[in-house]
């Protein structure tokens, strides 16, 4: 019976060792911005509490076996049947676990609704910018509503900036996930989503979609480029210059389940823009009756 | 417990008053919830919550009156069964409305 | 006219894939080989007699258990063809088509193929005898549920064969379920065999409810119930009011794919979220469903074999009915992540939170029981142990996900794949393994060989760790569950060979615990007491296997743990002592077993949208339900003559 | 008939459909089913009200309820929820006859219950345009007073065996147990439509 407990002793010095080490690989425990470092603190403050709980149950466990599990141990009480002040409290310490654990919970969830504060300590206030995100089966589409730009299975943000992300779906859900970043959220066909990023360093941060949604499913990551605010700047201008547009009939092809390299477009179809939502809907819909004058009231 | 049958059985003697009671209120429910949404002269608000309680009336008036939900050595296990049924069907509902509200 | 045979057949079984046809042709095999020895031994009459038109719980429960085991096998072997799929980076063994429809149905034969049947085949063997009841309320509903179960099983498998698998997960969400992006008759097998199965189950919370509720033994108050009857009750009424939602989920599914509704989809107005949120409704309380059950089982096996009265019975009778009524208000954690206000999912994690405190009300009662014990290591004791650690770890990975903010770092993760496996695994199945040991001699005579079982635990537990410890930490470092593959150079391929390894590893442990079925079936020790544990409830009460009316009087309680207490007033005699009254049975019957199998067709029929089948076929239901209805004569009484030979065969009479 | 009458007598009166372990379990098991079905019911119901507004374009609830239709419909089950009662209340009295009589007034009350609403459904979709794949609150109306009419149906079935049975055999403890069962789900599908005329007709006219 002791091989079983020290066996979880083992198990438990193994996921200190990699909440202290090597977490370069383990991206959840590598917070590269402010939204994902917020519930990176939360994670850990959570798992704490659950290593005081996993310690207390098991020294109890290991004592009554250790204790009792013998032939012949002293002190057998077989009408032994209840304790009112100990059944208390392992209600009352649960119950203040439970709070410790929900009071941080509601203060992330609302704080995530809006842009993240300003991570460096000059403080400035720097203006978000915006990327429209569209999962397709099985690619992520990226529009940059304000410079005009369109890419596929990547996008360059600059950094220490808040990026507003709008998801939206075409055909299947997916969600969109650059752990080192923010946690996910899914793309819905007919419920467009906001989110936040931000990134505190330039770098590639490697995402995926996290919700099953078909044949290319594995194939849907995605790089995420955070560059200085200049080079940012330099990459607009290059895309601008040098990028083949994206036309209509491009744009329908992109749209067709397959899976697909990563892309840039100089500019996409004004339309898109204007009848957005009207466009989404059409797309999304099997059959063309209910077509372009769906209600798309929510 | 016993007693309790008996009386049901007095109660079925003569003339079924217990019935003609239900079928009374529920018409009278009925039609007054009727009246609420057709005379136009409410606050949505005001008028969806008066027919739905006026609804959960009726509910309790076929239970107790036609269904003798009331009777029977097993009656707390069926006011339970109704009971949990109802808990569940409210959760279902106002929870799917809360969640779903976005596209209401 | 042969070019349009030939398409048929194309579109009508699955072909080109040696591993279908593998299955196929073992199928054919495993078919021929049963009709060959029934036939040989000339066993139909007795299998008819005996098992197919049988409405003796015991024996309905015992084919509940072989289904199950078979299913544990179905879905272990998907298991290790996924986990061979995706060990190493780039494999080509599985297409991304195959594995998905693999885990699919692994997921889904799991959980309500396997893990069901089992709960409810323990619950038919052991809840009438732990009430002293000589069957449950209904009996020929009861058989009606097994074989709808049956039913819905096979036409779920059968779609491995026939025209595809369902290959949208288990969660089976819309859009990607929908006709649009899922054509094909894959995604109605899930539907209609899960529609089947699950009548059946809503059949059996129903019974059982009433069974518990109305039979018991006299003196058996509520709160001198046995444990697995407590937790048995408190599933089936989660059953009840849970197991509806899954029906209606089902069947709007079904209507939009079959007749062109508009609830899930994208056009027209559907909802596609509206899936999640129903599937969720069901799903969560499905989860405590296939874990109740095993809370009673270790239960009763921790206070047997720690030879002592259970620790805070009231609390450990509480907790479960306050996590029952708990389960029907966390639904909304499956999908933390679909864009919900702060509001919603603060409220929802929370709720779920708040299912840790019963739990943990009941984790350490279970301790406490052990506390002053005299402990012993008997397999099935074992299974309990193991099952305190292991448990706890999966519970608090679920808390840790019911923290929202943290949920979308670690949902749809093999975070989530490590959770849930450790809670059905360490929960769930360690509980049924543990009620396989303990009641196998009530259910077959003998008891399973002790050593032969140690090490199977032992192998089987340690491979679960070897397996399941891992995918957390896979999980942190960004894999996504459902993944048929994933590139070079993420670091995920150490772990994963490691995680291969251990799923091996438990199938070498189940292989030794069937070979100790198979020994012990020839070898084992007899249980000639009826009693091989020193028991303490009325099971052990009765001989083993016990007879067809369980009890030749019914025993009367005075306590809880009641057999106990004969046992030390020395009163145990009393059940078997003439002199004896006719006991009134219920007959046996063929329409369970006909109109399941009727309902079969008419759910293939609309598997495949052939209305010529599945109309008649749902109108002969209808059908056999009316004969039934005017069947007046469907009992019959054993005479004293009879119950006399049998009790003195048992040798319980002189 | 008047051996059952005269049972027991040393003992207070148990109505006839409680006299038996049997009769006893299955109204339990009845009541749970119950329990069940309301939770079947409101699924539909909460899927109904979330896409009640998705009429993609096409007939809305205020285009379509009529409020003289429905307000029949529900003056059918009403009544009929009634003599159903008084049913069971002849049943207290074992008089078969007086059950058979009101049973059967209550099925036709059912039917026509029936009659319109399959009238009023072949109306929408004939006249309206108003199909289950219309929109995906056509998909949920029709499904939902749908299911409900299907019970309706199921119900006249049941009833109309019961009926026979009763005529067949008259009042024993079995028939007894079958008559007042038919009622509580009778007297449930009352209930359900109470919601149905709520939730739906109401609703719809002001929503
Ligand atoms: C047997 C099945 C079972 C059981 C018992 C549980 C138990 C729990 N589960 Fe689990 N769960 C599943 C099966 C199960 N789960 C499945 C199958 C899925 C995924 C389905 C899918 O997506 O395919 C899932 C998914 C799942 C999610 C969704 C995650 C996601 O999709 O992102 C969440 C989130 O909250 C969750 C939480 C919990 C919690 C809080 C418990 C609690 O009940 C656990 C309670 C137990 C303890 C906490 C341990 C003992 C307690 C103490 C010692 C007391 C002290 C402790 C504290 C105060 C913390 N589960
Ligand atoms: C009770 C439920 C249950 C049980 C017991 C198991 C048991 C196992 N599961 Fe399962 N699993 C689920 C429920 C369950 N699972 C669910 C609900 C999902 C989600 C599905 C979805 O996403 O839709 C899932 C998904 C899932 C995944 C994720 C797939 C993915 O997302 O890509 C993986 C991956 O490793 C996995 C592995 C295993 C393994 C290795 C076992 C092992 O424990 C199995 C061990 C048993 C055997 C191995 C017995 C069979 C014996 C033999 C076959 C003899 C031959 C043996 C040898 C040759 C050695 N499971
Ligand atoms: Cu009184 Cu019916
Ligand atoms: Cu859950």
């Amino acid at each position: 019976m002791k091989r079983l407990t020290l066996k979880s002793l083992g198990v438990l010095a193994l996921f200190l060792v990699f909440l202290t080490g090597c977490t370069n690989k383990v991206a959840v425990l590598n917070p590269q911005g402010p939204v994902a470092k917020q519930q990176y603190d939360l994670i850990i403050w959570s798992f704490i509490l659950m290593a005081i709980v996993v310690a207390g149950v098991l020294i109890i466990f290991i004592y009554v076996l250790v204790r009792y599990g013998r032939k012949n141990s002293k002190g057998y009480d077989p009408e032994d049947e209840g304790n009112a002040k100990l059944e208390a409290l392992w209600t009352i310490i649960p119950i203040i676990i439970v709070i410790l654990l929900a009071v941080p919970t509601v203060k992330t969830l609302y704080g995530l609704e809006g842009p993240p504060k300003p991570a460096n300590a000059t403080g400035k206030k720097v203006e978000p910018i915006t990327i429209e995100v569209t999962s397709v089966d099985w690619k992520w589409l990226f529009r940059y509503p304000k410079q005009g730009i369109e890419t596929v299975n990547y996008a360059v943000i600059p950094e220490d900036t808040p990026v507003k992300i709008k998801l939206k779906a075409i055909g299947a859900m997916n969600s969109f996930w650059v752990p080192e970043l923010a946690g996910q959220q899914y793309t819905m066909p007919n419920m467009p989503m906001n989110m936040w990023i931000q990134a505190d360093h330039p770098g590639d941060y490697l995402g995926r979609s996290a919700n099953f949604s078909g044949k290319g499913f594995a194939h849907m990551s995605f790089h995420i480029l955070a560059k200085k605010d200049a080079n940012f700047d330099a990459w607009v201008k290059d895309v601008k210059a040098n990028k083949p547009a994206l036309t209509m009939e491009k744009y329908k092809k992109l749209l067709e389940p397959d899976i697909a390299g990563e892309m840039t477009f100089s500019s996409y179809p004004k339309v898109l823009d204007k009848k957005d939502a009207a466009m989404e809907q059409h797309m999304n819909n099997d059959d063309m009756e209910g077509g372009m004058n769906h209600d798309s009231g929510h | 417990m016993m007693n309790e049958n008996v009386e049901q059985h007095n109660a079925h003697g003569g003339f079924p008053w217990k019935h003609v009671i239900g079928l009374i209120l529920s018409l009278a429910l009925t039609l007054i919830a009727l009246w609420i949404v057709v005379s136009y002269s409410f606050s949505t608000t005001f008028t969806l919550a008066s027919i739905i309680i006026l609804a959960i009336f009726q509910a309790l008036i076929q239970l107790l009156f036609f269904m003798h939900l009331n009777e029977s050595k097993s009656r707390v296990w069926q006011i339970i069964a109704i009971g949990f049924g109802f808990f569940t069907a409210a959760t279902v509902v106002v929870g799917s409305l809360w969640i779903m509200a976005y596209s209401l | 006219m042969i070019a349009d045979i030939k398409a048929f057949l194309s579109d009508f079984l699955v072909l080109g894939d040696p591993l279908i046809y593998g299955a196929d042709i073992s199928i054919v095999l495993s078919m021929v080989a049963i009709v060959f020895v029934l036939s040989y031994f000339k066993k139909w009459k007795w299998l008819w007699k005996e098992w197919l038109t049988t409405i003796d719980a015991k024996k309905i429960g015992i084919m509940y258990i072989i289904a199950a085991l078979l299913m544990l096998f179905r879905g272990g072997i998907d298991a290790l063809l996924m986990r061979s799929q995706i060990t190493f980076p780039n494999e080509g063994f599985l297409d991304s088509q195959h594995y998905n429809e693999i885990f699919t149905t692994h997921g889904t034969i799991m959980i309500l193929f396997m893990a069901m049947p089992f709960i409810v085949g323990m619950m038919n063997v052991a809840v009438p005898l732990q009430i002293g009841a000589r069957d449950v309320a209904f009996p020929y509903l009861n058989a009606l549920s097994f074989w709808l179960f049956f039913v819905g099983a096979m036409l779920f498998n059968l779609s491995f064969v026939i025209g595809g698998s369902p290959d949208a997960g288990w969660t089976s969400y819309t859009p990607l379920a929908g006709a649009k992006l899922d054509p094909g008759p894959g995604e109605n097998y899930y539907l209609i065999g899960l529609q089947l199965a699950g009548i059946g189950t809503l059949a059996t919370g129903v019974n059982f409810m009433a069974t518990i509720l109305k039979m018991r033994a006299p003196g058996m108050t509520l709160f001198k119930m046995p444990m697995f009857t407590w937790s048995s009750l408190i599933t089936s009424l989660i059953i009840v009011f849970a197991f509806p939602v899954l029906t209606v989920a089902l069947a709007l599914l079904t209507i939009d794919r079959l007749f062109g509704a508009h609830f899930f989809t994208i056009a027209s107005g559907g909802s596609p979220m509206m899936w999640a949120n129903l599937f969720w409704i069901w799903g969560h309380p499905e989860v405590y469903i296939v874990i109740l059950p095993a809370f009673g089982i270790f239960s009763e096996v921790i206070s047997t074999f720690s030879h002592k009265k259970l620790f805070g019975y009231k609390a450990m009778v509480w907790s479960m009915v306050l996590i029952s009524a708990l389960s029907f208000v966390v639904w909304l954690h499956h999908f933390f992540t679909m864009g919900n206000t702060a509001a919603v999912n603060s409220v929802f994690s929370i709720s779920t939170m708040a299912i840790a405190i019963p739990t943990g009300v009941k984790i350490f009662n279970w301790l406490f029981t052990l506390n002053k014990g005299r402990i012993e290591f008997s397999t099935a004791m074992l299974w309990a142990l193991a099952f305190i650690p292991n448990f706890l770890i999966g519970g608090l990975t679920g808390v840790m996900l019911a923290i929202a903010p943290a949920d979308y770092q670690y949902h749809n993760s093999y975070f989530l794949v490590a959770h849930f496996h450790s809670v059905l695994i360490g929960g769930t199945v360690f509980g049924m393994f543990a009620a396989l040991h303990y009641w196998w001699p009530k259910m077959f005579g003998h008891v399973l060989n002790e050593k032969l079982g140690k090490i199977s635990f032992w192998i089987f537990m340690v491979s679960f760790n070897i397996c399941f410890l891992p995918m957390y930490f896979v999980g942190l470092m960004g894999m996504t569950r459902r993944m048929y593959t994933y590139p070079e150079g993420l670091g995920w391929m150490p772990l994963n060979v490691v995680i291969t390894i251990g799923a091996f590893g438990m199938g070498i442990g189940f292989i030794v615990m069937v070979y100790n079925i198979y020994w012990s079936a020839r070898y084992g020790k007899r249980d000639k007491t009826g009693d091989p544990w020193g028991g303490r409830t009325l099971e052990w009460a009765t001989t083993s296997p016990a007879v067809e009316y369980n009890f030749a009087h019914i025993p009367k309680v005075e306590t809880a743990d009641a057999f106990l207490h004969m046992k030390e007033k020395g009163t145990t005699g009393q059940i078997s002592k003439a002199p004896f009254k006719p006991i009134h049975m219920p007959n046996n019957s063929g329409k369970p077993f006909i109109q399941a199998w009727l309902m079969f067709f008419a759910g293939f029929g609309l598997v495949f949208e052939w209305y010529w089948l599945a109309i008649p076929a749902a109108a002969a239901t209808m059908l056999v339900m009316a004969f039934r209805s005017f069947e007046y004569h469907d009992h019959h009484y054993i005479p004293v003559e009879e119950i006399e030979r049998t009790e003195s065969a048992t040798g319980r009479l002189n | 008939m008047s051996s059952v009458a005269s049972n027991q007598s040393n003992k207070p009166y148990e109505p006839l459909e409680y006299s038996t372990e049997d009769g006893r379990l299955r109204i339990l098991g009845f009541w749970i089913f119950l329990g069940a079905e309301i939770v079947l019911f409101s699924c539909l119901f909460a899927t109904y009200l979330v896409v009640h507004s998705h009429t993609a374009g096409g007939p809305t609830s205020k285009e379509l309820y009529d409020v003289k239709e429905f307000m029949i419909e529900t003056f059918l089950l009403l009544i009929s929820s009634f003599t159903c009662g008084l049913g069971t209340h002849e049943l207290r009295r074992h008089n078969a006859k007086g059950i058979i009589i009101w049973l059967i007034i209550t099925l036709l009350l059912g039917l026509g219950f029936i009659y319109m609403e399959v009238n009023e459904f072949v109306k929408y979709a004939t006249e309206e345009g108003a199909t289950v794949g219309r929109s995906a609150f056509l998909s949920g109306f029709f499904v939902l007073v749908g299911t409900h009419g299907a019970h309706v149906s199921l119900g006249i079935l049941w009833m109309t065996s019961i009926i026979i049975q009763l005529a067949k055999r008259g009042v024993t403890a079995v028939t007894a147990r079958k008559v007042f069962i038919v009622g509580l789900y009778w007297h449930f599908l009352d209930v359900v439509w109470i919601f149905i005329f709520t939730a739906v007709y109401l609703t719809g006219m002001v929503l």
